[in-house]
């Protein structure tokens, strides 16, 4: 039986999931998480026409493309899809919003809406395909580069990364998860709780770049010591990769993911059995420690599922605001003769 | 309490009779120190009495101390233009006492606190010296709630000397406390203190008084922000977001005591709107444009500073063909400029915001009623053309009190401009956002949740063809770029046509445009009066459409008369009509204050070399 | 290997003699494939062999695996302009290929991979497959490090039937890789197989060919980007703030090597400059401004998107009078648009950014040679005119190579402006920042640091008197701004003047500015060859001077041509010069490709009405 | 003996250090903050010259009008002043700059460029006069309102706030301390610390607005219970108030500072004997706890002496930017010559 005849329970194939051909490098992280919407929004069942898609500029921001075609998308401005999110979903309480951004988009030009956003716990789920680099303006480093990561052509990062987690956090998130683009399982199933919460859900997923993080000397790894050779030709030529795909990880377990350039990267998966994700304090201390031992804790960091979201703390009406008919929003001419009386001279 | 002095007035008074109805009255004072409800009650208590009247509020970028001044100017013609000129001085405000003296013109009645002890160095004007301190001392208003209604000594001692009756003034601050009796009837008491004061303690020398008249029936009394905020309701607004700047501040303010009266859903005792401050103003329109693509009625306010963060996503919203109504009520810039006054500076700006090749809808409300049809009729305008639609207020149109007739009920129904239902799209068995069907270079949109597998689409800022898929292909965007052009000729049809008095004979034309009306109209007659013929043109909107090329062929030169320093209308126009661009002059001054008549006569005629 | 085929081609050549150094190679890739090296190279060695030579690439916006084009055109004659045709195509892009063969000029040549067993469809061009794939695999670079040198078959292929002498390419490829022997071997390895391939298995059927000539000597190739760097470090830059924005990140990126390069201090190995990546553009401008006020040479580059970030701190600059050069190296607007596809949209915009009464300094170069020169110049106009000099490049100038005269050494010591030391205040016993000593309308300025009690004043966007004290007086603000006017005709004065070539009878000139310079002198000369003589006007900087004026009076018409949709320059025109718009004609495409001669010549003409 | 008389080691007497006249409310916390600068500038024999000032846009923002009128200032875009700083800072780095700050200017518009800034470790005092409104646009809730604070024209806030201190902390800042501005002393003594630390010291100093944030419902205090009287005037009218002064603390006791309308501030000074400024970890565990606890902890929060500071990463020659003389900044004839031969065909 082909994958394509099998319908999930609102009667879609998987297919009906599908975006466009993807235009990004072969084997890029971004493309893996593409996937996982894909298969996640199939197995959830979710209804396409209510899905929106929203993005930033960049490759990662590209991505709303490669899925869920029968979902309305607006690929915005680079860093500024949280105000839009936030339009979008205020005014359609009913939207499930998806949202994919970069670590350039959320971390370095965006990092204030995405704050705000998170602050008003506007509902959607917010992934960072982050990389520490910008990929589409070829290779600089973003806001969440390893400190002291060297790039080709963008030299020796000296600033301390920004860790979109501690952020989502120190703005009151309602919903943290970190998670590794080559993590299929892992990231599946923090899409199906952040698509199940009702406020910001952030989801940071590590999603190397292929052609511009190839970095041999990195915090996140252990020296990689191959001899380079020469250049035989200029940055324009960009092989292709297989996308980097781990097997399952053991709560509490450290991994080492060998990128491509042979660099790694330290994951942790969390026990969530030693952490409980509704503690702030203990979220805080985690993604301290991780830092001090610079590696990545992936997993679920912290939920708070009672925080109100901004439709809520709005007070809206059920009916999503663009629903209502004409009726409701254009008060009767009796209400304007009643305020022209009480202004006109001279009662 | 002081006695009357003496003053050798005998010549300056002998040759005025008394000036009734048409004088501007100055009030200075410090800001923060309440005078706000005492000056616009003293307007409104006219207001009441049937004379046209119209309030200025000059007030400084801070919130406590610093000098403002308020003027009343009555003119029983009707004009409400600022008058250089004030005749009757109430200053309050010891730090610029000597320099609104100064200014008082001749003639003129000064009124000040007794406690100063002022030198009356001036011997063509009449001092009158007020009690406040020994009359707000002696109300029996709660000691330390006393220095809160210091300043309705002067509305009672005015009212004794320009002949009000307090029945008008106690009208007025009945509307001004929304009826509640007490803070009324304890300010009155004031009122009432002071003005039997000056019953016994001043004698009028001075010519300057007030009568009855019959010219306000059925008239309001309104700011334009105010208006702005009814119109949005009676247009529907669903969604505001916006980021607290001077002057467009009170709009919003409005919008959310309005929306919380009119909008609230009777059934449920919900919310029918949301407004979010946002953390900027890069926030504030893209959270609009969110949400006026996903199908809202969307709004936001701001003024200049806020426009230029605005630009990025102006362009993107214009392109992406994205319908949100943006409300710029000016200040003075360039830059932070001078947050508290009035200018019409950000004409260019916003017609062109955005880099690249972008032009945007203007609308260029010029009078209260105005404020509030465009403050619905925006909204008709941006989802019929899928774009930005800007409205130019102003401080002066935005912040201040002006007449205005009764608001009219929209002439006509929603229009939700070209939405596509699933049942629309089922018919049709196919979708092309931005296929130019009619030939008005407007597509069809559909809004997120449509229940059509074909309902989708993906709005972008890049590149895209008719059905918004990504493209770089050159014939993609220039076929793109040739249907919003249409779609700009489209919206030439659809904006409100210019207001035209035309002078046959006339060899001069006048053009401008909002808040400047006042001004324009007081000079016309000034002009005539001077032998100079002048049609007038009123412009509402932008893009031009054709009654402004037929006005300007129809005169020898065209002068277009604005509130900013560079002549940008004027430019407009030279780059919209360069076949007629040698007949159209400008005529510009900017110096944060509205523009006045005798300012306007002179330059018109200083430029027509006469 | 691949036999050659044959073709009824006779009828198609016989009418075609040898066509040499004057065509145009197309050569069709997908990006990251690795062609830029194999295209530069060739490009490079005609130019090696005396040739004029341009070239183009088009680009998609992403980094793997979408159409690219690079265009190679050989002109005898010296014309650099795109062409719309091309007459040799090397096909790499079996996606396109369809399209691009079917654009191929008839009589041209087509290159392809011969794995790709292409049906020969036309019959009037010649087909030339390439063993690609079997080259590349018998090269004995390492099997992992072959699909490097992949695009070096077609370079050797090219060399055979062009009639490029080897040494020429292997010239070229020392100068890529900067001397070194590994890659320059390994490269040529392939080169010399394909070459020898091709003079045992194709025959030259198509009539392109190269042959040395003399009209390169003393010139060089590099593009815009390159030249505006090195021009910053001639004009002692010492801060740089940035945010990456296609097509000015490698306007950064040459920058920071060449500073690494030239500016680092021998004595102490340490840096007499800073280059910050911004957050992002508002962060960078900031810091420019910043910067710029501290008493640094500063300069940031970008593009549309963020020039739209920039407005707020534009205007700010602007007012605050604070000197700083931008370059907005343009690509295609509104919004993000196309961001790997030239224009000169931002011509207005940047002109007048900001909001309220606004108008900027900008610089337009139209050769290498110029923006190196302005990449210095600028420094020294905004440090004399104390305010924001705006240079406006685009993606073909930037991002293409061009040849150049050599670089000429500035012919002045930096200018850095009216700066007052502790001794001059001191001695004059008083400072005012705003104050006009001169008449230029420039005040003098002093810097953080000066070790004056006078020294200090308070910069701000707000309303301030000629000693930098915030002010919201009329009379402070009008002042101030009427200084701001004498500036502007200061700058008149300063900034470059355009380049004229009046033609004496001729009844039309053209106006035009930036990259579209070579496609107005071919255009000239087919204008001309078809008897119009026209007279030609590059502009190279705003504010526009008498040069213009008078250009524009001593012509009956006159076409401004440029690079937008909405004839920005011509709108500009009409603006400064209403007196004279009737006779200022607008001629404006932008699909996103350079302009081409014949396009501009049509337009002419149709627009003259022949 | 007059103050005035006397002179600090400079040669400079206390009014040398002072500003214009301020133009903010009477008793505005903003003014006892500005005071303290002219205090510390002066007992510290700051050479004025060497001193920017620089600002964004609010009441606080207008600060630096009112101390130092001999050091130049930039009063610049709202929210925008760590991009001024950094330019300015970098291109002479013998300046000492103090930045002042709203909590609007900072934690709303601003928050992305302050992070930026913190991260980069731009060498600034850089003081947010936080008072949880935005005070010169007339009394709307800034990002850092109390959550549930009600104000008489903003209604009530149902956000939770930003922590300017957690901000600073999450984006690595190398010192972060708090204060209230009635508290003289310890304003003072943190002035100090932070002008002598190299890199970036964030000061975030609790400065009630007298006119707007004269809340009866806070998170910060407890419930004031005056039945409200009916209001005899509007808005316009604002009442003149003393500043508010609390005497030392001590050390680890928590106060309740009365603000103008009789709601209550809670503060406690940090115990320097149980908390270790130099841990981070520690730092975040204080500023939740104190977020729990619904006070304000004050004192020195987390300092780190010796994180590079922007122009020591940028590695700058010793002599600041703007003085190097125009044959270091403009490379001789010589070299472009050799340009040109390198670049001309056809070597
Ligand atoms: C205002 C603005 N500035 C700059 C750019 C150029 N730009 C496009 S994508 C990008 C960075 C993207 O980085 P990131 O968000 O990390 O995404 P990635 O490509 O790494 O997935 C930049 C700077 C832009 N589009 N808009
Ligand atoms: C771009 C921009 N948006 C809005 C404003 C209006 N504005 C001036 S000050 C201010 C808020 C200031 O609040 P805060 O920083 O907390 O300072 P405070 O007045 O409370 O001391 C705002 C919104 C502005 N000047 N510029
Ligand atoms: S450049 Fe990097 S981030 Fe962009 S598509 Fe390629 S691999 Fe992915
Ligand atoms: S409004 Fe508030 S913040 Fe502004 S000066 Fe007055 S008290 Fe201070
Ligand atoms: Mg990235
Ligand atoms: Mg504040």
């Amino acid at each position: 039986m082909a994958a394509n005849a099998r319908v999930n329970e609102i009667g879609l194939s998987r297919n009906d999931y599908k975006g466009g051909v993807s235009t990004l490098c072969q084997g890029c992280g971004h493309n893996s998480i593409a996937n996982q919407i894909i298969a996640v929004a199939y197995e959830m069942s979710l209804d396409p026409h209510q899905v929106i898609k929203l993005s930033g500029i960049g490759c990662s921001s590209k991505s709303p493309a490669y899925f869920l075609n029968r979902s309305h998308g607006f690929n915005g401005l680079h860093g500024r899809m949280p105000a839009l999110a936030t339009g979008a979903t205020t005014v359609n309480r009913s939207l499930i919003a998806i949202g994919v951004s970069g670590d350039g988009d959320t971390g370095s030009i965006g990092l204030g809406q995405f704050k705000h956003m998170v602050r008003r716990n506007v509902p959607i789920v917010y992934i960072v395909e982050n990389n520490g680099v910008y990929g589409l303006t070829k290779g600089q480093f973003s806001a969440t580069a390893d400190y002291g990561q060297e790039l080709k052509y963008a030299g020796v990062n000296e600033l301390p990364p920004i860790d979109i987690c501690l952020e989502a956090l120190a703005a009151d998130a309602s919903f943290v998860a970190r998670s590794f683009a080559g993590d299929s399982k892992q990231v599946r199933e923090l899409l199906k709780a952040a698509i199940a919460h009702r406020g910001t859900a952030v989801l940071d997923i590590i999603s190397p770049c292929v052609t511009f993080n190839n970095h041999e000397d990195s915090t996140k790894s252990y020296a990689y010591g191959k001899a380079k050779e020469e250049p035989l030709h200029d940055i324009t030529f960009i092989p292709f990769y297989e996308p980097i795909e781990i097997e399952d990880q053991e709560p509490g377990q450290v991994r080492a993911v060998k990128l491509y350039d042979g660099s790694h990267l330290m994951l942790k998966a969390l026990d969530p059995t030693k952490h409980d994700p509704t503690d702030r304090m203990a979220a805080f201390r985690l993604l301290e420690e991780a830092r001090e031992q610079q590696l990545f804790i992936t997993g679920l960091i912290y939920v708070d599922e009672n925080r109100a979201t901004l439709p809520e703390i709005s007070r809206l009406v059920d009916t999503p605001l663009v629903h209502l008919p004409p009726e409701k929003l254009r008060p009767p001419r009796e209400v304007l003769d009643e305020i022209n009386r009480r202004l006109t001279c001279c009662n | 309490m002081s006695t009357i002095q003496d003053l050798p007035l005998e010549d300056v008074l002998a040759e005025k009779p008394a000036v009734v109805n048409d004088f501007q009255i100055m009030i200075a004072t410090v800001n923060g120190s309440g005078s706000q409800t005492a000056n616009t009650v003293l307007l409104r208590a006219m207001f009441r009495m049937g004379i046209p009247v119209s309030g200025k509020n000059i007030f400084p970028s801070n919130i406590q101390g610093l000098p403002t001044w308020y003027t009343i100017r009555l003119s029983k013609n009707g004009y409400t233009a600022r008058l250089e000129d004030y005749h009757v001085l109430v200053a309050m405000n010891q730090q610029t006492a000597a320099d609104d003296i100064a200014n008082l013109a001749p003639g003129g009645a000064c009124y000040y606190p007794e406690e100063w002890n002022l030198k009356h160095e001036r011997d063509d004007i009449v001092y009158y010296p007020m009690p406040v301190k020994a009359l707000t001392d002696a109300s029996d208003v709660p000691a330390n709630l006393s220095s809160y209604i210091a300043n309705m000594v002067y509305v009672g001692v005015l009212a004794t000397m320009l002949n009000i009756e307090l029945s008008y003034i106690e009208g007025a601050l009945d509307y001004h406390f929304n009826g509640k009796a007490k803070p009324v009837q304890m300010n009155m008491k004031v009122v009432q203190a002071a003005y039997d004061w000056a019953q016994d303690h001043l004698a009028k020398r001075d010519p300057y008084a007030v009568e009855p008249m019959n010219a306000t029936e059925g008239r309001l009394l309104m700011d334009g922000n105010s208006a702005a905020a009814l119109g949005a309701v009676f247009g529907g607004v669903t969604f505001a977001a916006w980021y607290p700047i001077t002057p467009s501040t009170s709009l919003i303010d409005a919008l959310r005591e309005d929306l919380a009266k009119y909008r609230i859903d009777p059934e449920t005792g919900k919310a029918t709107f949301a407004v979010i401050q946002a953390e900027d103003e890069i926030g504030a329109i893209g959270m609009v444009v969110g949400a006026g693509w996903a199908g809202a009625r969307a709004m936001t306010a701001t003024s200049g500073p806020g426009i230029s963060l605005m630009t990025e996503f102006a362009g993107l919203a214009y392109y992406a063909e994205v319908p949100a109504v943006i409300w710029d009520v000016q200040r003075m810039g360039p830059s932070t400029g001078l947050p508290t006054r009035t200018s019409q500076g950000d004409v260019l700006t916003c017609y062109l915001l955005g880099h690249g090749d972008t032009r945007h809808v203007v609308l260029l409300p010029g009078t209260i009623n105005e404020i509030f049809e465009y403050g619905w009729r925006a909204f008709d305008l941006a989802e019929r053309l899928q774009t930005l639609v800007f409205v130019l207020s102003d401080l002066d149109l935005g912040m201040n009190l002006w007449m205005s007739d009764p608001f009219e009920y929209p002439d006509a129904p929603m229009d939700r401009g070209k939405v596509l239902t699933a049942e629309d799209i089922e018919r049709a068995g196919r979708f092309a956002r931005y296929e130019d069907v009619d030939g008005d270079g407007i597509g069809y949109r559909t809004l997120p949740g449509i229940d059509h597998p074909l309902g989708a689409y993906f709005a972008r800022g890049t590149g895209h063809n008719a059905r918004a898929v990504y493209s770089e292909r050159p014939d993609d965007w220039v076929e793109n770029m040739a249907r919003l052009r249409r779609k700009w000729e489209t919206a030439r049809t659809l904006v409100p046509k210019p207001v035209v008095d035309q002078v046959s004979g006339a060899e001069i034309g006048l053009i401008a445009f909002g808040s400047t009306d006042p001004c324009v109209v007081e000079a016309r007659d000034q002009l005539s009066a001077r032998g100079v013929m002048t049609s007038y043109l009123r412009l509402r909107a932008l893009p031009l459409e054709d009654t402004t090329r037929r006005f300007i062929e129809s005169h020898e030169r065209v002068y277009v008369v604005e509130n900013n320093t560079d002549g940008q209308m004027a430019s407009i126009l030279h780059m919209e009509y360069p076949d007629l661009a040698p007949r159209i002059h400008s005529i510009a001054y900017s110096d944060g204050l509205p523009l006045s008549p005798r300012w306007l006569t002179a330059a018109v005629l200083e430029q027509e070399g006469r």
